[in-house]
């Protein structure tokens, strides 16, 4: 639980990477919707942040859930089967961090050029 | 061929053939490309690519201030500005606890209820374009360039603009204004009723929207849609009501909702929280406080603390999230700007299966998309 | 023979009904496909309505009857495509195609 | 013939064409149908500026042609990304000749705000795709502006300026 | 066939395509400060004195702008398409009488010439859009054909009853029955058929829908199809065919009035003339105008229950009542 | 069959009621302002490009250098260059150059500075044929506007293309 | 009536410019490889044809020829090739049995082409004494429903039943599909 006036969610969770699927079961079975799935690149601590928003359509409830992958292996299991909101998420998460969602239905780039090969997103990169 | 029956996918390739909706096409309202599989004028599958208009927003966010990423937001969704600079700088206010004057919060409500009827006015006649009327559009920019002209006189710009500061806002805004927001208040209603005899009870138009692109509660959930969408499915959600930011709390409103789900319901969404909007600039133009309309208290060099922010607030087109992550430097480490159109936009494909090209052109224009909005 | 008054003469249009006979004859038999077919066809009927018409604007006594006929034949014609484009498209629909070769499952 | 006989026919030939030439850029200038297409934030200014309260139709520049091959300028009203670049230009190549190129907007000229040292995606500037004849510079510009683009562009056509000059106040 | 005669038919044929021209030229300025004013906005009016140049200027730019065959369109067809195109509207107004005695050739079956001719619009635009090779234009070609085809039959149906009512296919004599004050126009006959403004509304329809007008404009539906049929057309190949929408409105205006509204009979009885069908034609063609600036576009199941379930079964009742009425009166 | 003939009696209504209220638009003035006949006052508020603002009392621009602006833009549009000149307690702005293409007309510049020595231009309507007239030399065009005032004439500077304030 | 021969060059003219419709459109239907040309072919005949039956001084044929054979016939026939034949057939190759299918079909026609019109050019017409009739619309309508009401009645039904059973081949094959 944290204070929602000072950070804007009710409920800050941090998951290993193969339990991301089983969280969103569960919100899904609470009727939480997908809000965002955002990644984000720790480059200090060498790791990949995942991010899932959640939101209640009927509550004042955000849920946040999180993961961390290494950046050398990010591989996150997709939850497009239960959210299917979260495939363009994730492909868009793909195309910027690099992060694979493994058994995503279709990771090709969203909004960078098809055969885009870099990834804009991370602290690393240099156009 | 007398009804919109679905006519089952055929195995056969050579039926069907692949019609390329865009980059540039005058239904998809910018450049967002749709990739339908069509068997006639079924559509079997409609595929949206979007990226055409990507400016790496959430890219710039990491190698400027945070004062000098305001203008970007504007940008995002550019006939819903207001909402968007709200959403900034509403989340580099909590990250920094920034109090705002109360008249602040006043006018940033006024304005983004200003800002929201115009957006509504343009996708309304954007609408009307699409299915083929185009006097509507211009008296809905009649209308307006009211607004425009009351905001511009405020900010200094009609579209981008950038009028909102980290603890208030930038202008105060005078008698003139004041008087303006009335006015209008007292222009719109009538039209708003004339929008009504013209359009809505249409029975071309009601031919053309009843019934066509339902979209289920159950789907706009999956999907994460927001705004107009999930209220045209009968669901009241309304980051207004549900987070109240700002002193939303403080006014009489309600949250339209149509429980058909099909184009007609959104349609009928927008149109009252047109009514809806007008009602709450009434309140908030009578209730105005006094005072500053910029926090004393922000210092010049802003340097939130580390850790991560959201704020949602209720745009034109649904519920627009930003995140902040600060590592207590200058600069953002990571914006991410979770927008409503790309969820939106992401059900297109389910929503359209099987149906006819005009009828998905309407379910693309009642999405109101905004197309930088789903490529940031 | 005053070729001013060309279009007085009945000749003229039987050469042309005879003409398009076998244009439509020569179609028939040369198209491979089932709509080049009808149009052989239909230019079939035209040439006997012309002819109808021409033997009944010089030789009839009664110069209704003829073109009630061609009215008929117009009619038949019309029928005969409804019915053919229809089957061409069924045809279609379960071989893709319409060349009559490849239909020749057709003939048992 | 003399030749100085057939010089001067030669020249009230082109004084003829030159007339000629002189009624067909008027007719241009006055006909410039635009191609509807908008890509970004200047896309709703140029609505506006199609709208009752600016009214570009009364240059004859309200038919917005959704087709390239009808359309005579293109007004680029917006940023152009690199996904997007070679659509433009094929909308470019698919204007039939003679054809024209406002560039509306900051974004358009030089990639606008969003020009940055090591950005990815934009494309800074339209006229390094094609070249373009009349800038509107702004964020967005006004609706004027884009008048005030055409004018320039018939100024460009015919020569001259049927118009008054607006100093802003 | 005297020298007068010839001269009187060369002058028509002039006359014809002079005023088929005009009037495309300027119904398009029409339409264009219509919309204006129908949108508060004056239209076009920089180009010459309050814009009267501007079709001159929108020819004239037209004429001379690059004409390609686009890359893998059938070349021939697509050359022929809008040389067709034309050619109804030509012929039709050969037989519309706009007076008394101003009409090109009064022939007996008047009617079902303009009707017959009719049908060549139809195959051009299906033609162009096929020619094209565009997926929009041959989507749009097969939308027009389904539409005219749809709305041919009840359009041909009030032609029926009317030529029940009136008895005779020639358009003079047609004008010449609805003499003297303006409720002896057809569209007032109620004594032919009580449910003749229903009629009249049904004709007026199906003409918005045969010449492709808004709302039923599914050829040109910009926000689907992108221009329809034409898309591939530039300069004046898509100039011809503009200039034969507003032809093709010009006949079918003209139709109207001469088979409801009392062609060139004044509406008081007296001063009859060529002005007063000027007068009503262009109050048709303004109507066409208004409706077009007013209505969304239809969808086109939609436009085809329009056609199947109301159009018809209406214009079928409306023959049948006036085949009884006629029997009932007469007998 | 009472609903179907109801259906196309309301159906027809609707048009109707439609047709009348954009007939009645008809009649109703035109909104329309004839633009280059006729202009919009803009706003005392309104954000062009910025301009130098010059010092009431000694004519010469109030800016000193401090390149608050410069690093205030978020799009690096301006370029300020300046000089302390000798017995003078601050700098003086010799060059202040602004990419007006790149501009995003948000204000921080405005409002960065404290000595209120840029101000918003008014113009709304400025086209070029040549991107680079919209690459302003403040600074040059404050220094020409004072020479201009000082011959006490109207005239535009000739080194301003016409085209840049049409 | 004094007659002016230019009139006569005109009426020729138009004549000859039928005629040419007629066979050029004839000859375009059946020899062109593309069928949406062949159909352009047959609907240039039948303009043609219908200016025939104008000077067979019967207009209202000539109407029905362009009411029915062009708006009618060549329109399903354009739309049957839409929606039947996306692609182009490819040009008809060179074999051997073509060139013999080709042969064949040449000399039948021309062997029915010559033999028709000597057929037509050598018979002994005689021309009626009087007409009963004068041809005309209403003539033709009071035929109709009077000598020909039966065949009228047929004609009727055979179109009715045509069209049903055009709806029933496509439905099914449409369900099928």
């Amino acid at each position: 639980m944290v204070d929602y006036a000072g950070r804007g969610f009710h409920l800050n969770v941090c998951v290993w990477p193969d339990r991301v699927v089983a969280a969103a079961e569960l919100l899904d079975r609470n009727g939480f919707a997908l809000d965002a799935v955002t990644g984000m690149d720790w480059i200090a601590e060498n790791e990949m942040e995942v991010v899932y928003d959640y939101f209640h359509p009927a509550d004042s409830c955000r849920v946040v859930v999180r993961t961390r992958v290494p950046r050398s292996k990010p591989e996150v299991p997709t939850i497009s089967q239960v959210y299917p909101g979260a495939n363009w998420h994730e492909r868009e998460t793909h195309e910027f961090f690099g992060i694979v969602f493994l058994g995503h239905p279709n990771l090709t780039p969203l909004l960078l050029p098809e055969d885009a090969t870099y990834h804009p997103l991370r602290k690393d990169f240099v156009a | 061929m007398s009804a919109p029956e679905v006519i089952p996918a055929s195995d056969k390739p050579c039926e069907t053939f692949v019609l390329n909706v865009g980059p540039q096409h005058p239904a998809t309202h910018g450049v967002l490309r749709l990739k339908l599989t069509m068997d006639g004028e079924y559509i079997m599958r409609a595929e949206p690519v979007c990226g055409y208009i990507h400016r790496m927003h959430e890219k710039m966010g990491e190698n400027r201030t945070w004062a000098q990423f305001l203008p970007n937001t504007g940008r995002i969704d550019y006939l819903a500005a207001m909402a968007y600079n709200h959403a900034y700088v509403a989340a580099v206010e909590r990250a920094a606890k920034i109090a705002v004057p109360p008249r602040a919060e006043y006018i940033r409500v006024i304005t983004t209820e200003l800002n929201r009827i115009s957006s509504h006015l343009v996708w309304f006649g954007a609408f009307l374009l699409d299915l083929g009327g185009f006097t509507p559009l211009l008296y809905a920019f009649d209308d307006r360039e009211q607004i425009l002209d009351m905001l511009e006189a405020v900010t200094g710009s009609r579209l981008t603009y950038c009028y909102y500061r980290f603890g208030g806002v930038c202008n105060d805004v005078d008698a003139d204004f004041i008087r303006g927001c009335r006015d209008f208040v007292a222009r719109l209603r009538p039209r708003l009723k004339m929008y009504r005899t013209l359009v809505t009870d249409n029975i071309i138009l009601r031919k053309r929207l009843e019934g066509i692109g339902f979209i289920s509660q159950e789907m706009c959930r999956k999907y994460g849609a927001t705004g107009p969408v999930i209220r045209g499915s009968g669901v009241a959600y309304d980051v207004r009501k549900i987070e109240p930011y700002s002193v939303y709390r403080e006014f009489d409103f309600d949250i339209p909702t149509f429980p058909e789900g099909d184009c007609m319901a959104r349609y009928l969404v927008r149109m009252e929280e047109m009514a809806q909007s007008l009602r709450i600039i009434e309140q908030a133009v009578d209730k105005l406080p006094d005072g500053p309309v910029l926090s004393s208290g922000v210092p010049r060099v802003l340097k939130p603390p580390a850790g991560d922010y959201c704020f949602a607030v209720e745009a034109a087109r649904g519920r627009f999230l930003v995140r902040i992550v600060s590592d207590n430097k200058e600069i953002p480490y990571r914006v991410r700007l979770r927008t409503p159109c790309f969820s939106n936009l992401s059900l297109f494909e389910e929503a359209t299966a099987g149906m006819m090209l005009p009828d998905a052109l309407a379910v693309l224009g009642s999405l109101d998309l905004v197309i930088p909005d789903i490529d940031r | 023979m005053n070729l001013l008054r060309a279009y007085e003469q009945a000749d003229i249009y039987l050469v042309v009904a005879a003409f398009l006979l076998a244009a439509g004859v020569y179609g028939l038999i040369r198209r491979r496909t089932l709509i080049g077919m009808l149009i052989s066809g239909e230019l079939i009927f035209s040439a006997a309505s012309l002819n109808i018409m021409a033997l009944n604007c010089f030789y009839a006594p009664d110069p209704t009857v003829g073109q009630i006929f061609a009215l008929f034949v117009m009619g038949l014609a019309a029928a005969e495509v409804a019915i053919v484009l229809s089957i061409i498209i069924a045809v279609y629909r379960n071989y893709h195609s319409i060349k009559t070769r490849e239909l020749s499952e057709l003939n048992g | 013939m003399e030749p100085e006989k057939a010089c001067s026919q030669d020249l009230s030939q082109i004084i003829k064409f030159a007339k000629l030439d002189e009624l067909l850029d008027l007719s241009r200038a006055n006909s410039l149908w635009p191609l509807t297409f908008g890509l970004a934030c200047c896309a709703i200014e140029m609505m506006a500026a199609g709208a009752s309260r600016f009214d570009l139709s009364r240059f004859g520049a309200e038919v917005f042609r959704p087709s390239p091959r009808q359309a005579d300028v293109m007004i680029v009203a917006g940023t152009i990304n690199k996904k997007m670049a070679p659509a433009v230009k094929t909308l470019y190549d698919q204007m039939l000749e003679p054809k024209w190129v406002i560039a509306m907007g900051n974004c358009a000229i030089s990639g606008g705000p969003f020009v940055y040292p090591g950005q990815y995606a934009v494309i800074e500037g339209v006229d390094k795709l094609f070249p373009v004849d009349v800038f509107i510079p702004g964020c967005p510009p006004r609706p004027e502006a884009l008048i005030e683009g055409i004018l320039k562009l018939e100024e460009k056509l015919t020569g001259k300026r049927r118009w008054p000059t607006v100093t802003p106040q | 066939m005297s020298l007068s005669e010839l001269l009187r038919m060369l002058v028509y044929v002039v006359g014809v395509m002079a005023f088929v021209g005009l009037n495309a030229a300027y119904l398009v300025l029409a339409e264009r400060k219509g919309a204006g004013r129908f949108q508060r906005r004056p239209g076009p009016t920089e180009v010459g004195y309050a814009g009267w140049l501007q079709p001159v200027a929108d020819g004239v730019k037209l004429l001379c702008k690059q004409l390609i065959v686009p890359p893998g369109a059938d070349a021939a067809l697509f050359r022929l398409a809008p040389l067709l195109v034309m050619i109804p509207a030509m012929m039709s107004l050969a037989v519309i009488p706009f007076s008394e005695t101003l009409v090109g050739r009064n022939i007996n079956v008047g009617l079902v010439f303009v009707f017959a001719f009719g049908a060549i619009n139809v195959m051009a635009v299906m033609l162009s859009g096929w020619a094209s090779r565009n997926k929009y234009a041959i989507i749009s070609a097969a939308r027009v054909v389904s539409q005219d085809v749809a709305y041919e039959i009840p359009m041909l149906l009030v032609v029926i009853t009317m030529l029940m009512a009136t008895g005779t296919m020639n358009l003079h004599e047609i004008v010449q029955q609805q003499a003297g004050w303006f409720w002896h126009w057809n569209l007032f006959r109620l004594d032919l058929n009580p449910l003749m403004p229903v009629t009249f509304i049904i004709f007026f329809t199906c003409m918005l829908a045969e010449t492709n007008r808004a709302p039923f404009d599914m050829a040109e539906a910009e926000s689907e199809l992108v221009a329809g049929a034409f898309t591939e057309y530039a300069g004046m190949g898509f100039g011809v065919f503009f200039m034969a929408e507003y032809a093709n409105i010009v006949v079918g205006c003209a139709m109207t009035t001469l088979l409801f509204l009392g062609g060139w009979q004044s509406p008081f009885g007296v001063g009859s003339g060529v002005i007063w069908f000027l007068l009503k034609m262009y109050a048709v063609v303004f109507t066409v105008i208004w409706v077009r600036w007013t209505f969304p576009r239809t969808q086109f199941y939609n436009l085809l229950n329009l056609s199947w379930k109301i159009l018809i079964p209406l214009s079928l009742f409306t023959l049948i009542l006036t085949a009884v009425m006629m029997k009932v009166l007469r007998a | 069959m009472k609903k179907y003939l109801k259906e196309i009696g309301g159906g027809f209504y609707s048009l109707m009621l439609g047709m009348r209220v954009t007939l009645a638009q008809f009649f109703k003035p035109t909104v329309t302002v004839h633009y280059p006949h006729e202009s919009l006052k803009m706003t005392p508020r309104f954000r062009g490009h910025i301009e130098l603002v010059r010092d009431p009392k000694t004519g010469q621009a109030m800016c000193f250098a401090c390149k608050v602006c410069e690093k205030a833009c978020p799009s690096d549009c301006i370029i300020v260059e300046g000089v302390k000149k000798e017995g003078e307690k601050r700098k003086s702005v010799t060059e202040f150059k602004l990419d007006f293409t790149k501009c995003s007309l948000c204000g921080s510049c405005v409002e960065a500075c404290k000595s209120n020595a840029i101000q918003f231009s008014k113009a709304y309507n400025m086209v070029s044929m040549n991107k680079e007239d919209f690459i302003m030399n403040l600074f040059q065009k404050l220094e020409s506007e004072r020479s201009a005032d000082g011959q006490a004439t109207a005239t535009p500077p000739p080194e301003q293309p016409k085209s840049e304030v049409p | 009536m004094n007659s002016f021969p230019i009139s006569d060059y005109l009426a020729v003219a138009i004549f000859v410019f039928c005629l040419a419709a007629t066979v050029g459109g004839a000859l375009l239907a059946v020899l062109t490889a593309r069928i949406i040309r062949s159909v352009c072919g047959l609907m240039i005949c039948c303009i043609g044809l219908a200016g025939l039956y104008y000077f067979l001084h019967s207009p209202f044929l000539a109407l029905m020829e362009i009411l029915i054979y062009v708006g009618a016939v060549c329109v399903t026939i354009v739309f049957a090739v839409m929606l039947a034949e996306p692609d182009e057939p490819a040009r008809e190759e060179r074999s051997g049995a073509a060139i013999l299918w080709g042969t064949v079909a040449l000399t039948v026609g021309a062997a029915i082409c010559w033999g028709l019109s000597r057929l037509s050019l050598q018979g002994q017409w005689t021309a009626p004494a009087a007409k009963v009739t004068d041809g005309s619309v209403k003539a033709i309508g009071v035929s109709l429903l009077t000598t020909y009401s039966m065949a009228f009645e047929l004609i009727s039904l055979v179109l009715l039943v045509a069209i049903i059973g055009a709806l029933v081949i496509a439905r099914t094959g449409r369900s099928k599909a």
